[in-house]
Parts: structure tokens; sequence; C-alpha cells
């Protein structure tokens, strides 16, 4: 038990530490594909740094919601990263909240966000906070139905048991879970702000989502809610290799089995980084009322999944 | 004995009020016979519940059991109040000028004669003479529409008496067609009229004959019941004549000519041999019971006159009545029992509330009548309560009748409740949609100049409330009693 | 077996009260309908001290002497007088033309007679096919109503339906109970008083007794 | 001498005493009107009545049930009152969402003349009465007088600012679709109704319970129950008064209309279904799921579309009916499938949101109520800001409105994470046409609860952030204790609730138990929530909270004390236009507008736009119900033509009238010699 909860937090913690890193890879490779010299990979550390030694600058009218925000955002992201099994399954944290309450957490982050965002009181905020609800409201429960899919695969919304399922025991094909694979991509791109429902190195405020609602964040609360940000993309990379790519996640309880889980999550970090980019790279940003039929396609697929699974697989 | 009472009081103040009725204090005497009525009556009462149902005088001219003797008390009962309410509304009126001191009499004399008359017809036992105090009651009745003189009174007047004569005529033809029937039975003379007699050997009459005359006495007491289509001259009745006369045409004179069509239908159920489902005198009362609840209920939306509309309510229940009784059994009679008996409480109370709600706007159209519940609070809360509760809104008692009519109707004759639910829905919407405005929001009305006679208002609020959530037992035991003699 | 000569007169005089009716239906001008009006007032009372007479029941006699006070003499008597001061002796123009009104007037009788046939076969008094007449004229009398739009005319057919109840309760059932009848009387009496009242309310609000004035009451 | 002690009495007495002290309550309220020391007194005895009728409650979850049979009611059918669990779940209910809004408008009508606030505690504490003899109601005629009471007071409630045409207009468009309502449920005791005809004792739900009933009439009463309790509940499309009336009633009394009375329509709906009629169909659960489906989704997209903060609280009530209703539907499938243990967790689910609603609704309204208070606005366009003015109210609305969106830890997300694993559980279901229903179901349910969080989001942002969009904002102030303290109560009840869901679940099991036969076992400790199986699904709340607190903690600590707290107060970024006003910031139409946009084909838009020459340039929006039209208009045509038709039947002419009377004379006459 007691190894557990260390092997917990300190995956939960590699985690944390990690998720700039891949957010450096994936910048790094887009950069490439762009034809662009590419940032060094530890660059998102710098910003962090740089901007967690600066004087925090806030407008007059914020409210303590405001400041609030960033620590309950980064709290939620690290929360979430603890629940995902990214190197050992069936860690003793993930009773605690299964696929639905992970959604929950999402979510939660994403409320506060939107709320701090709306707090000033410009007319940016509010129009970034709109446009994220309205992201959301079709994206969550596309990633739900995502994870209904393989809950119903597995019998179960536990993360590890879906893993168990899916890379310890017999292997089968699930068509279904193309469906979901497919539905999970555009979700991802859409809560993590990327190409093609949002750009996140755009200048421009009026096509602006997600930096629509940290303009008026500096200095150490940017810095949060940035490395939240990247671990959201950590998270979700990893909620994607646990749901279609488990194998090598080392089985509750199996030590040996833990180097073999470390290099396979490098290996597929890498791999799923350099995809996300190159996606990204390929596809171009649509109109913000485009968004919705982006995402409700992936809401139809989410449920698309689950009826051919119910066709199919039962 | 008490029986003379209760019919000569009434009588004598007729006469008395015809020749003196001039005076300055007519109004009080006339409340005066009302309530020496009231005692006779609640001595009549005692004395039933104490020895039971009776005849009384003669061959049994008088006959007094459960099912008439709870409506003789609520007619005396009424008269009062309503004489109680007459007495400053009538005062106004004179000083309105609408009055003068000679109508005035016409209007105390013939009020006292109207009452005489009906509980003649309620304690009578004889059928013929039945009709004839329900035709009196008409007379009496024709020349108060038209108190006011005004060519709508006089017209509406008009139809009353023409409509009411001819359906009453019809009645005295089935009145004879029953003696045709009986009077092979019990014999040529005074006594083949009798309803104890006829009662007793209900059996044996022709059911041939008993079904046609059933036919006439329905159609002509029906004409006054107000069942459609033969109601049409109820609201013209009611909105032309003066409040208080609309409030015992309404409250009363209709129960008194359903008493008539029900003791009809004892005798033809007894004749024809087949009760409950079978029941033709039944099956023709739900089907007129129905119509005029639906009808009413429709003609209730188009509405823009007050007095009109709350009659058009009156027929509506008076429908929900006669279907009840139509349905028969021991439910459905006593739900029809104790429906009479709330919509007289309650619809008198409104036409009460309405009365000084119109004269305090000058005008009886609704759209004259805003926001009383501000210059005028009792009237304002005497005119929406009574209006929730003859909606049929619990705790009042008509939702007891209602819930058990209802109810009854769903499990015996469930093809029958979407007229129900579509009437009492229309109906509902309709009252409801204009009363609210009426008694809710802005107003510019003045506030009445004078002490509105609201007490009788909440006297009889106050007691549909109370049948609402209690029945006291011998109430209840007279309803059961009777309910059982129709037929349950 | 043949009728005793005082039941076939009953039985002429209720062909005549028939024919009287129809009479009325076809009648124009309202003093020649209070005249028709009389003679089948005569027609009752002459059946009714005929039965009293052949059935001795004595009360019957009352009635005969009462129906030849009040519809032979006194109320033809009023009316004339009503006509006269009203001034109102138009002719009449009937709601529906009066060959068609005969016309439904034949159905009816038939439809009558038809009615009362079962009901005459079950009779015990001699004089039982007056039933089927007594209806015809009471439904007869009804379609008068209908078809007039004065006011005159209109409240005799309703006393013309009551003739034909007299007639349904004298000839066909031998009479009601006195009390009945002494009853039924006052009240026809008070009406047509009542009545009286009326016209002369009418007349001074609308100035006319045409019903065409009353139809101010209605839904709009 | 035989000595009375406390436990003499049975629960049910014990409320039934709670409902006569507010009557009692209630009615001295009219004769205190020279005493306003003691009418002020008459709230907070409320309160304090409510908080005894949740312990009531929790008496009966515990106990056994009990019933008493009352002297007054109809001749042989006296009122009977029965309390057994499934009353007792809902007198907690009622009286712990009761208890605070009564303590908050002990507060919030302080400032009522003595002749109003008089009124208003009669009408107030009747209505607090009439809900909870619906909830002890035995028999079919005490529950529809103490239905029918209930809707008559909160009728006068709703119409207390009689003065305003809309108020009336909500009120009477209210009370008639109770009122249609209560009919139809008169219908549905009719076919219920056991025994012989004849006797009256065939109303108590006993002798209902007993009777056999044919699966038609089953399914008759059934649809009556459906039409009748969704009236109440505000079930599409039965929905209309909903948003009229609550955005009308005083602030408290939204708050228990929408947190409470609602409740009773479930109340109802679960007791004729599980306790009243035995037959149950399948059907029956599918069309329930359906409706309710369609009722949460539609709620939510009128919810997201709205201005007016109390009309989108309104919307989103029949948002949360639906969802409940559409458990209610699950339940059914489970139940007639013989899965009585999936039964067993969608009931508890249902009951559990329920539960939740009370709360969270409660706290909104109350929230929303505050605000109305301070600033005297209703729109939101015009408010902004808040949170700064008043921040007791904001925070603790913010508790509310995170709750509804089902955000976890608060309560709302336990009962929609229960609701959701049902779905996930239903393969084993033997109708496959239903496999197939329900991952659009569940579909629908998770797009439901993702709308509800926009529409919170923008309720609270729009209300509570940003810049006061008018000067009504300005002279705002913070609630009196009194309402904060009610608000607290209900606050705490959302956070409890979604804390300690193992013990919820533990005091909801014997209804649960008394409705399906079954309990929902918990295979997890008491921390932890495990359905099912700790394999399947498992949700730990307060480990969950203690992690995100401790986390949160460390993060703030780490960041002040590695780095620095240096803060500066800046004017916010303009991109380069220093001109920005208030007025740029979204206004509520415009945090709705990609809603609207989006699902276009359920509403009616109405829309005022301006012309480029406009000097004040004004933009009106407005998203009306197309059901409105689509079946309430023909209706309403339907009845006025119907009424015309007859109305020419009666055109004045004595002779058609005299024909009238003629032709039924002769109908009669052939119809029975025939």
């Amino acid at each position: 038990m007691n190894t557990g909860i260390l092997l917990q937090i300190a995956q939960t913690l590699l985690a944390i530490l990690l998720a700039p890193l891949l957010m450096g890879w994936v910048n790094q490779c887009r950069a490439w594909l762009q034809g662009r010299s590419a940032p060094p990979l530890i660059q998102p550390y710098r910003t962090l740094k740089k901007l967690f030694h600066k004087e925090a600058v806030i407008a007059h009218n914020a409210s303590p919601l405001f400041r609030f925000a960033p620590y309950m955002i980064f709290a939620c992201m690290a929360l979430a990263a603890g629940l995902v099994p990214t190197l050992v399954n069936d860690l003793p944290f993930s009773p605690a909240a299964d696929a639905i309450a992970l959604v929950g957490v999402f979510a939660l982050a994403r409320v506060f966000l939107a709320l701090a965002a709306m707090d000033i009181g410009t007319s940016f905020g509010t129009l970034g906070a709109r446009r994220e609800m309205l992201v959301s409201f079709l994206a969550e429960p596309a990633l739900l139905m995502v994870f209904f899919t393989a809950s119903l695969i597995s019998h179960s919304t536990e993360l590890p048991t879906i893993v168990e399922t899916l890379a310890h025991k017999e292997f089968v094909i699930y068509p279904s879970m193309a469906f979901a694979a497919v539905a999970f991509w555009m979700v991802s791109t859409a809560e993590n702000a990327r190409i093609p429902v949002d750009n996140p190195t755009t200048h421009l405020e009026l096509t602006m989502i997600h930096e629509a609602m940290i303009l008026e964040y500096s200095a150490r609360h940017l810095a949060l809610i940035e490395w939240a940000v990247a671990l959201k993309l950590f998270t979700y990379s990893a909620l994607g290799i646990a749901l279609f790519v488990p194998w090598g996640i080392a089985p509750h309880g199996d030590f040996a089995a833990l180097p073999l889980a470390v290099l396979a999550l490098l290996v597929k970090m890498i791999l799923g980084g350099a995809t996300l980019s190159f996606l990204e790279a390929i596809s171009a940003k649509v109109r913000l009322f485009r968004a919705p039929e982006f995402l409700g396609t992936a809401f139809l697929l989410g449920v698309l999944g689950m009826l051919i699974h119910f066709l199919l697989e039962v | 004995m008490e029986i003379y009472w209760l019919l000569g009081i009434p009588l004598a103040g007729g006469v008395f009020l015809a020749l003196w009725g001039s005076r300055r204090n007519a109004p009080e005497i006339n409340a005066l016979f009302s309530l020496l009525t009231l005692l006779a009556a609640a001595a009549l009462t005692m004395r039933i519940i104490a020895e039971g149902p009776m005849t009384v005088g003669g061959e049994g001219w008088f006959f007094i059991d459960p099912f008439n003797v709870f409506l003789v008390a609520l007619t005396a009962f009424v008269a009062f109040t309503t004489a109680l309410f007459s007495r400053p509304y009538m005062r106004i009126e004179k000083e309105h000028g609408r009055l003068n001191d000679q109508r005035l009499r016409l209007y105390h004399s013939s009020y006292q004669i109207f009452i005489a008359a009906m509980l003649l017809a309620l304690t009578t036992n004889n059928m013929g003479i039945l009709w004839v105090s329900m035709e009196a009651a008409t007379l009496a009745t024709v020349l108060l529409v038209s108190l006011y003189r005004t060519p709508a009174s006089l017209e509406a007047a008009w139809k009353y008496f023409i409509l009411c004569g001819v359906g009453i005529a019809q009645a005295l033809f089935g009145t004879i067609l029953l003696y045709f029937a009986a009077e092979k039975v019990l014999g040529s003379g005074g006594t083949a009229l009798l309803w104890t007699h006829l009662n007793g050997v209900k059996a044996q009459l022709e059911p041939t004959v008993l079904q046609l005359a059933f036919v006439f006495l329905l159609v002509g007491y029906g004409t006054k019941v107000g069942l459609a289509p033969l109601h049409n001259w109820l609201p013209d009745a009611h909105a032309e004549g003066p409040t208080p006369v609309s409030a015992v045409l309404s409250g009363l004179l209709l129960n008194v000519a359903l008493y008539a069509v029900m003791r009809s239908k004892v005798l033809v159920d007894g004749a024809l041999g087949n009760e409950g489902d079978n029941s033709m005198a039944g099956n023709l009362m739900m089907g007129f019971g129905l119509l005029s609840v639906v009808v009413a209920a429709f003609l209730i939306k188009r509405q823009t006159d007050v007095k009109r509309m709350f009659a058009y309510s009156s027929i509506e229940h008076m429908g929900l009545v006669t279907f009840a009784f139509g349905m028969g059994g021991p439910v459905a009679s006593f739900a029809g029992l104790l429906h009479m008996t709330m919509h007289s409480l309650t619809k008198s109370a409104i036409f009460f509330a309405v009365g000084h709600a119109t004269q305090s706007a000058g005008t009886q159209l609704m759209e004259g009548i805003r926001g009383l519940i501000k210059t005028n609070p009792t009237i304002g809360w005497g005119l929406m309560l009574g209006t929730v509760a003859i909606l049929g809104v619990p705790p009042f008692g008509v939702f007891a009748s209602e819930f058990l009519i209802i109810t009854t109707a769903m499990h015996e004759h469930p093809w029958a409740t979407p007229f129900l639910l579509t009437a009492l829905g229309v109906a509902f919407a309709s009252i409801f949609g204009k009363v609210q405005p009426m008694v809710f929001g802005e107003t510019t009305l003045p506030r009445l100049p004078y002490q509105p006679a609201l007490t009788p208002v909440f006297i009889h609020l106050g007691l549909v409330l109370m049948l609402g959530l209690f029945i006291p037992p011998y109430l209840a035991a007279w309803y059961r009693q009777a309910a059982h003699m129709l037929g349950g | 077996m043949f009728l005793a000569y005082h039941l076939q007169v009953v039985n002429l005089l209720a062909a005549l009260l028939l024919l009287i009716s129809f009479a009325m239906l076809s009648q124009r001008r309202i003093t020649g309908l209070v005249t028709l009006f009389a003679w089948q007032g005569a027609a009752l009372s002459l059946s009714t001290a005929i039965v009293a007479w052949s059935t001795g029941q004595h009360h019957l006699y009352y009635s005969a002497a009462l129906t030849f006070i009040l519809k032979v003499l006194a109320m033809p008597w009023y009316f004339y007088r009503l006509v006269k001061k009203l001034n109102v002796d138009r002719d009449v123009e009937p709601m529906i033309n009066i060959p068609t009104t005969m016309l439904i007037g034949i159905a009816l009788v038939i439809f009558a007679f038809n009615l009362a046939l079962p009901i005459s076969q079950m009779s015990g008094t001699v004089t039982r096919s007056t039933l089927g007449i007594a209806m015809a004229s009471v439904l007869l009398a009804f379609l008068m109503m209908i078809t007039r739009s004065k006011a005159i005319p209109q409240v005799i057919g309703f006393l013309a339906m009551e003739n034909g109840l007299f007639f349904a309760a004298t000839s066909a059932s031998y009479g009601m109970p006195l009390v009945v009848e002494m009853g039924v009387a006052l009240d026809v009496l008070v009406g047509v008083f009542v009545l009286g009242i009326f016209f002369f309310q009418i007349r001074e609000t609308f100035d006319s007794l045409d019903l065409k004035h009353m139809e101010k009451l209605k839904e709009k | 001498m035989p000595t009375v002690s406390l436990s003499d009495f049975a629960p049910v007495e014990y409320a039934w005493a709670g409902v006569l002290f507010w009557l009692a309550l209630g009615f001295s309220a009219l004769f205190l009107q020279r005493l306003r020391g003691l009418l002020a007194l008459i709230f907070p005895l409320g309160a304090l009545g409510a908080l005894g009728m949740a312990g009531v409650g929790l008496a009966a979850l515990m106990g056994a049930g009990s019933a008493i049979v009352l002297p007054i009611g109809l001749p042989e059918l006296p009122f009977h009152l029965r309390l057994d669990a499934l009353s007792g779940l809902f007198l907690v209910l009622l009286g712990g969402a009761a208890f605070g809004v009564t303590l908050y408008a002990s507060g919030y009508f302080r400032q009522l003349d003595t002749a109003r606030l008089a009124l208003m505690a009669l009408w107030f504490h009747l209505f607090l009465a009439g809900m909870t003899t619906v909830l002890l109601a035995d028999d079919a005629y005490a529950f529809m007088v103490a239905w029918e009471v209930m809707a008559l007071s909160s009728y006068f409630l709703v119409t207390t600012d009689h003065d305003q045409p809309d108020i009336r207009r909500a009120g009477f468009l209210y009370l008639l679709i109770a009122h249609v309502g209560a009919v139809s449920l008169l219908l549905c005791f009719g076919v219920l109704q056991g025994g012989d005809i004849g006797q009256m004792q065939a109303y108590t739900f006993e002798y209902m319970r007993s009777a056999e009933l044919a699966p038609f009439w089953a399914s008759v009463a059934f649809l009556l129950a459906l039409f009748g309790f969704g009236a109440k509940a505000g079930l599409v499309p039965m929905h209309v008064w909903l948003p009229e009336a609550h955005p009308a009633a005083p602030s408290p009394v939204s708050a228990l209309m929408s947190g409470v009375m609602l409740k009773t329509a479930i109340y109802g709906l679960l007791r004729v279904t599980f306790d009243l009629i035995n037959v149950q169909e399948g059907w029956w659960g599918t069309l329930a799921l359906t409706l309710g489906l369609v009722t949460a989704l539609y709620g939510v997209i009128f919810a997201a579309v709205q201005a007016d903060m109390k009309r989108l609280l309104a919307w989103s009530s029949i948002e949360n009916i639906g969802v409940i209703l559409a458990g209610f539907g699950l339940t059914l499938i489970f139940y007639t499938d013989g899965k009585g243990a999936l039964a067993a967790l969608t009931l508890t689910a249902l009951l559990y949101h329920a539960l939740n609603h009370a709360f969270f609704k409660g706290l909104l309204f109350t929230g929303a109520g505050a605000v109305l208070h301070a600033t005297g606005e209703r729109n939101m366009d015009k408010l902004g800001g808040l949170m700064r003015v008043m921040p007791w109210t904001a925070w603790l609305t913010l508790i509310g409105a995170l709750a509804i969106a089902g955000l976890p830890p608060l309560n709302g997300f336990v009962s929609e994470w229960l609701l959701l694993q049902a779905f996930l559980l239903t393969p084993g279901l033997n109708q496959p046409y239903l496999n197939m229903v329900i991952p659009v179901a569940a579909a629908s349910v998770a797009l439901a609860a993702a709308l509800a969080a926009y529409v919170m989001v923008k309720f609270f942002g729009v209300t509570f952030l940003g810049v006061a969009r008018s000067p009504a904002v300005a002279q705002a102030h913070e609630a009196g204790w009194r309402e904060r303290l009610g608000m607290l109560w209900l606050a705490a009840g959302c956070v409890l609730l979604g804390l300690f869901p193992t013990q919820v679940i533990a005091l909801l099991s014997p209804v649960v138990l008394q409705l399906t036969g079954q309990t929902l076992v918990n295979d997890g400790s008491w921390l932890m929530l495990a359905p099912v199986d700790a394999e399947r699904a498992s949700y730990a709340p307060l480990v969950f909270f203690a992690v995100v607190l401790v986390t949160l903690l460390l993060v703030f600590i780490w960041v002040r004390y590695a780095y620095h707290g240096r803060m500066r107060r800046a004017d916010p970024w303009d991109c380069g236009y220093p001109e920005q006003d208030a007025r740029m910031q979204d206004s509520a139409e415009g945090f709705g507008q990609p809603i609207r946009q989006i699902f276009d084909a359920f509403m009616r838009v109405e829309r005022e736009t301006p012309d480029p020459f406009d000097r004040h340039p004004r933009y009106r929006g407005d998203s009306r119900d197309k059901l409105w039209v689509l079946v309430y208009q023909p209706i309403a045509n339907l009845a006025a033509w119907l009424s015309d038709r007859v109305g020419r039947l009666q055109h004045g002419r004595i002779q058609w009238y005299l024909i009238y009377s003629f032709a039924t004379l002769i109908f009669l006459l052939v119809f029975v010699t025939r």
C-alpha cells in the first residue's frame, strides 16, 4: 500500500514535471514541419521560470476569484494527471475517481478558467469564455462517449480496469474503438486549444479562444495556467495512450515491468507528439461557427462507436 | 306542523309585503320573514333528524325525506342570506335611481312568494302540485327579472317566460301521462299522483307510458334546470335581473327543478325495472348533463358580462350534477347531492360578491371591473375565493363532489371523461382568466360608498370550505339515504 | 262494439280540436287567431263536460266551467281588448310559410298518433284515441309558437298548448285530481295576468310587440 | 395515570403536528397584523418547523412506516396519512430545503408592509403545509386536496406582485396547467380505485394497491399520472408555465417551488407507478425516458438563451426534472426487465438528483433573489460585477452553480455520475432495441450536463463577474444575515451531499428497497462509492476533494515561498482601444447566441436590429418557445373556434330557442320509442 502511494505520488510528479517537455517537443515538431527553426526542447521550462519570477499585474477590478482560479486549474490538472495510468496501472488513488469523474475534473478546471476570464469584464475575456464553453459543451460529451465505448467493452468506468482489459487480456480488435479514437483525436484538439479548433500561437484577439481567456493573466498566475495547459496536453496524451495503445503500462504490483513502462511511455509520447503536430500542420483552423460542427462530428462518432459496440461486439 | 309554518310564513310575507311593501323598512321585513322561514326550516329539519322521513297532512300531501329536507334547509338558508344581501344592495339600486318604491314592493313580495313556491315544490308529495308550484315559482320570478324595465331585462324576462312556460307545459303533459299510468294501478282520484304511493307501486306502472312521461318531464323540468340545449333563457335571465334574484335563481331554482326531475327518475327507473347502467332515464340524464357541461364551458369562454358568465357556470354545474345523478350508484348520487349543495352556496356567494363589484364599477362588463382587491379587498377576496371554489379547487367543497363524480365517471363511463376534462379545462381557463384581472391588478374603481353586505359571502364560503374537509355525520347520513333512494 | 253517442261526440270534439289547431297554424290575423282560440276552448269545455257527465266525476264539471270562463270568455275578451288597445291587429308574418308549416304539422300529427298508439291500446278509458289527438295538438301549438314572430300569437300558441294538455288530462285520463286542476287553472290565470303586464311593458319600451326587437341578448 | 412520552407518537403524528403548526402560523399571521414584532417571528418559527419536519423524515427513513386516520375528510373517507420511507425521504428533502429558504425568507420579506407580510406568511406556510400533506396523504382525496392547496397557495404567492400584467398572466397559466394536471390525476385515481364501486374506501391507497388492473387500464392510469404529474413537474410540452411562474414569484417562493414543489410531482409519480399500480409495462419506461431526455435537452437549450436570471433558472429546473424523469424511465425499464439491482441503482440516482436539485436550485434562486433585492434587476444584461459588492452571495451562489453544472466534488456530480453508470450497465437488458436506444440516451444526458455547465458559466459570469452594466448595480448591497444564513445552509447541503455519497445512499436505501425490492450494495468503504462493484466504477469524493485541496495548498505555498507574492494593479488590456466600457462585455443574449444559432430550429427568434443611422442603437433579441406556437396556440384557437360555433347557436331569436326545445323533444321521443 505504501509503495502504491509512493508510486502514485511519483507518477503524478513525473507527469507534472514531464508535461512542459511534451509541450516543448510538440512545438519543436511543429516548427520543423512548418520549416521554422525550432525553439529548444526545454523552452517551456524557461518560460515558466521567467513567469514565476515576474511581478504579477492584475486589473483593478479583479476579484479574488480571478486570483484563485489559476491554482484551482493547476490542482485540477495535477489531479487528472494522477488519475490516468501512465506508467503503472491501478494505483491507489485511481478508485477515487473514474473516467466520468475525470471528465468532471476537466470540466471543473474549464469552468473556473471561463469564470476567471469573465471576471475582469473586458470584451475579450467574455468572448473567450463564451467560445470556450461553446467548444466544450460538445467536446465534453464526446469525450464521455469515447470513455463509454471503452467502458462498455471492459464493463467498467475505472481507467485501470479499462487498461487492464485492453492491454493485459486477450487481444481483440474492437472496431468501435476506431471510431472512438477518431473522436478522441478531435476532442483533444479542441480541448487543448490546438488547430483546427483553436490556434495556440495566435496573437489576433478576435480569433482566440483559449488565449483570449488568459489575456489578463501574467506572471505566476499565467505560469500556473500555462503549466496546467501543458499538463492537460500530457494527460490527454496519456489518456489516448491508455485507451488506444495501452500495451506497456505496468500491471498493478509488477515492478519488473516498470522500466519497460517508462520506455514505452517515452516512445509513445514522442510518437504521439509528433503525430499531433503533424495533424496540426496539415489542417487549417476552422471558422468558429464550424467548430460546433467539427465537435458535433466528434460527438456523433463517439455515439456511433457505442452503437457499433452494441452491433458487433456484444 | 312545522311544515305549515314553513310554507305559511313566506306566503304571509308575500302578502304582507305586497300590501305594505313600499315602507322604508321593507328590506328588513323581508329579511325578517326569511329568517322566520329559516327557523321553521330548522325546526322541521330537527324534527326529521329526530323522527326520520314522514308524510304530513290529509292523505299525505306533504312528504319529507332525506332528499328534500336538506334542500329545504338549503333553500331557506340561502333565501335568508340573500335577503340579508339584498338589503343594502337594493337600497343602493334605489339610490342609483334604477328602482323605485313600487318596484321594491313588487320585488319583496315576489321574493317571498318565490320562496314559498320553491318550498312547496320541495315538500309536496303530489306530482301535480309539484308542477303547479314550479310554475308558480316561474311566474313569481318573471317580474323580478324584468324589474329594471330596461329593454334588455324585458327581453330576458320574455324569453324566460315563454321558454320556461313551454318547458313547463311539457312537464305538465308528462305529469298527465304519469297520472294516466298511475290511475290504472292506484285508481283515479287524489292519491294517484302522490309520490309516496307511486313509489310504492312503481314496479307495476306501465313502462311505455312512463318512458314517454319521463321524456316530457325531463324536457320540461330540464328547461328549468338549464340543461343544454334548453338552457337559452338562463343566461339572459341571470344577467338582466337584479343580483339577488340571480343568486336565488342560480342557487335555488335550478336545484328545485332538478329535484323534480330526480323524483320522476326514481319512478321511471322503478317502472322500467332497470337501474344503474341500463337505466334509460339515467342515460338520458348523462347525455344531457355532459352536453350541458361542454356547451356551457365553451360559451363561458366568450362572455364579457360577469353575471352572464356565472350563469353559464351554473349551467355547467347543473350539467355535472345531472350527469352524476344519471350515472347513479351510491357514490355518484352522493356526489350529485353534495354538488347541488356546494353549488348553491358557492354560486350565491359569488353573485353576492359580483353584485357589489358591479355596483362599485357601475357596469356588469368585466373589462370595466378591475383591481377589486385594491379598493375593496373584501369584495375582491370574496370573488376570488368564490371563483376558486366554484372552479373546483380544494379544499373547497365543490372539489369534494367533483372528485367523486370524475373518479366515478372514469371508473364507470370512461368515454365521458375526455369531454369532462375538456370542459372543465376550458371553463377553468375562461372563468379564471376573466376573474383574475377583475380582482387583481391596477384599478381606477372607486371605493364602495357603503358597507357591503359581505357576511353572507364569507358565511357561504366558510360553509363550503368546511364541507370540503368535514361533512357532519347527519348530513352525510341524509346524503347517503337520499342517494340510496335515488337508486344507489 | 259501438261507442256510446256521447263518446262519439267526444271523439268528434277531439277531431274538432285538432282541426282548430290546424286552422290556427294557418291563420294570419291575430283577431282570427283569438276567435279560433275561443272556439278551441269551447270544444275543450264541452268535451270535459261530456266526460264528466258520462263518468260521473263531478269535479270535471268544475273544470269544464273553469275552462269555459277562462278560455272562452275571459281570455279571448282580454286579447281582443289588448289587440285593440295596442292596435296590433296586423297580418302575422310567419317565420316559415304557411304551406310548409301545414306539411310539417301533418307530419307531426302522424308522429303523435304513432307515439300514442301503444298507449291508447292499453288505456282503460273509453276515449282512448283522444290521447294521440291531445299530443298532436300540443305539438301543433308548439309549432305555432315557433313560427310566429309577434308576442300575442306566441302567447296564444302557448295557451293553445295548454288546451291540448287539458284535453289530454280530462278526456284521456278523466281528469287530474281537483287540487291539481285548480292549481293549474290558477297558474294559467296568473300567467295570463303577468303576460298582460308584460305586453304593456314591452309595448311601452319597444313601441311594438314584434319579437324582432327582442333579439338583442345573444352571444356576440 | 398514564404517562405520555414523546416516543408514544409515531413519526406521522409528528409530521401532521408540523403541518398543523404551519397552518397555525399562517393563519395567526392574519391576526397579528397589529403586532409587527410577533409577525416578524412567523418566518423563523416556520423555518424551525421545517427543520423539525426534516427530522421527522429522517426518523421515518430509519424506522418503520406509520399511519393515522384523521377525523376530517369525506364521510367514510377520512384523511388517511401514512409516513413510509418514500414519504420520509421527500420530507427530508422538503424540510431541508425549506429550512434554508424559510430562513432566507424571514430576512427577504422583512421590508414588506404589514398587510402584505401577513398575507405572504399565510400563503407561504399554507404552501409548506400543502406540500407536506401531499407527501403524507394515503388516500386519493387527501392527496388531491393537499395537491391543490399546494397549487392554489403557490398561485397566490406567484401573483404577489399582481400589479404587473405579466405576473398575472404567469399566475393564470400556472394555475390553469396545474388544474388540468390535477383533473388528469383525478382521472388516474378514478382508474386506480380499488374494491367495489360504491365504496368510498375504494379511494384509499391501500385499496388501490390491492386492486387488480388489466394491463390496458394500468397503462391508462400510468399515462394519466405521467400527464398530471408531468404538468406539475414541467415535462415538455407541459412546461410552459414554469419559465413564466418562477420568475414572477418572489424569490424564496421560486426557490421553494422549484426546489421542492416540482419534487412532489416526482414523488407522486413514484408513488403511483411503483406503489399503487401493480402491473407494469416496459414501454412506460421507454416513454418516460424519451420524454425526460427531450425535456432535459429542451430545458437546457432554452436556459442558455435566457437573459432574465430567474427565467434561466426556471428553464434549468426543467432540465433537471428531465434528467430525473429520464432516470425514472430507466428505472422502469430495468424494473420490468427483472434487473432489480440496476433498477435500484437508477432509482438511487434519481432520488439523489431530486435531493440535490432541491438544495442547489434553492440556493441559486435565493442567490438570484438576493441580487434582485439588492439591485431591483432580474435582467442579467443590466447586472455584472456583483461579486465585489456582495461577495457572500456570490461565493455561495458559485457553489450552487458549480453543483448544478455537475462538477465534482459537489453534489450534482454524484447523481449524474450514478445515472451515467446506470446507462453503462444497460447491455444486460433483454430487449435489444433498448440497447440501441440507451447510448443515444446516455449521449443526451451527457450533452445536457455539458450544456448545464455552459448555462451556469453564463449565469454566474454575467451576473456576478465583469463590470457593472447599469447604475442599478452601484447601489447594490450585501444580503442581510438571515438571507446569508439561509443560503449558507443550502450551500452546506450541496457540499455535504457531494462529499458523503455513501452515507446519503445508505439513507436512500430504505426507499429503494421499498420500491424495487432491492437495495444498492456499496462495494466500497465508507469513503468510496462503488454502487455495483469496485471493479466497475467507484468514486470517492472526499479523497478527491482532499487531494484537490492538498494540491492546491501545496502549489500555493510552493509558489509563495519559492518565488514571491508581488502584485501590481493596472488597467486591463484594451487592445489599443482605450474607450472600453461595460457594454462591450458579452451580454446575456450575446453569451447565449451560439446556442441560439445551433438550436435555431426549436426557437422562435424575434430580433430587433438597429439601422446604421440610429442615434441610440439598440439591439434586442428574444428567443421564444416554439412549442407555444405549435401546441398551445392551436389548442387555444381550437377552443376559440369551438366556442364561436357554440356561441352561434345562441343568437337571440326566441323562435330558434323554441325550435331547440322542440327538436330535443322530438328527438327524445323518437329515441325512447325506437
